[in-house]
């Protein structure tokens, strides 16, 4: 029961959240992730942001992300939604939404749904600032909160 | 550098070319198809016509994909194939 | 900018989220966590939970896990929602949400304020089950999971 | 026994009790307060009438607060005290 959104409009948490919520009566914990265009860049104010991905790819690399939180904890249900195109400050970007029996699993999950998207998925952001555009730096902090899931014990 | 030459003509695969992200901004007077046997050829033979776009395409944070998959720059290729050019992604 | 509440009624997440988003256009990140009522206990259909806590003494354990986890990490703010009284199978009962820049600081503040709050809030669960009340046995990882915030080097 | 007698004399505190979870449902007939000068006390002086009771409190995870504090069991306690007696809590 996992649903995987690439796609330009806005989302609606409260609708994402009830659709996990109800899924089952097994579920005790609901996580969600929103993230969320911040106004500034570099210590200047952006005008807009614009998500470019590969269609098709991203698709893909989203399914193995959500198959591998599936494998790895156990849970009742992933939204996966990003949008694309072009993005203004406070817009909603991405969502992760992870349903499970207990919130361990379910913050867990979300961290790495987080982490791998982040890394993984094939998505480009753009930054509009001063009348100019410049592709935003991949940050070295995210690589290294992807591998953190690589050398756990588990 | 013959023989080289001669690589490249016996080469028939008619490839789709893709770039993303910053390298977009490098590759716009790039045509949308090439010839050649590999990815690593494929950035030998841009090499003459876009050399600040090959700069980019040899950063080692560059990952190359053919039909959809990441693989190593030796990967023979199809015809067909559409080979996409990615820079570090920046998403979420 | 936080909101600790202790209530018997409902609450509405879209309407928390709307306030944790808004507050600063600084606003990257916002994790929301929520507890539900879960039909079954030990293998059994329940009738209902009923949650008991110690009034003064839990708003105070809960300002003070608000302000620890304003220590540990750069947020912008929490809210804090646990509800008293009798539930029902699928209700609400506890809400935690934080807003922050970046993920990782709202994802690991809320884990801990999850965490904290299970092991040191003066709430008590009874389950009422076959017409049977039975008072919530504590579970040993919830103390496991409150204890790794302490061996962290961080 | 007559100087733990004299002891309990000599104790003008008057303190107000509180059980929570379980414990609560072993005080019902537990009076709202009692004269003690620290929580050991309190529950010495419960084992005659409310045996049950008191070896749930004596259980290690059993914790107490004055005031709403946690405090070891050796707190001595100033008159008007709120002496609650807390089961592991489970919450959330």
């Amino acid at each position: 029961m996992n649903s995987i959104r690439i796609q330009t409009h806005d989302f609606n948490l409260a609708e994402e959240y009830q659709l996990l919520r109800e899924l089952s009566p097994a579920v005790g914990a609901v996580v969600t992730f929103t993230g969320l265009v911040r106004d500034f860049e570099l210590d200047s104010s952006i005008d807009s942001l614009t998500l470019q991905h590969y269609p098709g790819m991203t698709e893909k690399l989203l399914q193995e992300i959500v198959d591998q939180a599936n494998q790895r904890w156990d849970l009742i249900a992933i939204t996966l939604i990003h949008r694309v195109g072009e993005l203004l400050p406070r817009d909603q970007i991405v969502f992760v939404g992870v349903a499970s029996q207990h919130r361990v699993a379910a913050f867990e999950a979300a961290q790495f749904l987080m982490d791998y998207l982040k890394t993984k998925a094939t998505f480009w952001k753009q930054v509009s600032q001063d009348g100019k555009q410049h592709w935003v730096e991949s940050k070295d902090s995210d690589s290294t909160a992807a591998a953190r899931w690589n050398t756990r014990g588990d | 550098m013959a023989n080289r030459v001669v690589g490249y003509q016996r080469t028939t695969a008619l490839i789709k070319l893709l770039f993303f992200g910053r390298l977009g901004d490098f590759a716009k007077q790039v045509p949308a198809t090439i010839q050649a046997s590999t990815p690593a050829e494929i950035r030998e033979r841009l090499n003459a016509d876009y050399p600040d776009l090959v700069k980019e395409l040899c950063q080692p944070q560059v990952l190359v994909s053919v039909n959809q998959m990441i693989v190593s720059w030796e990967q023979p290729l199809a015809a067909g194939s559409e080979v996409a050019f990615l820079p570090p992604v920046t998403g979420g």
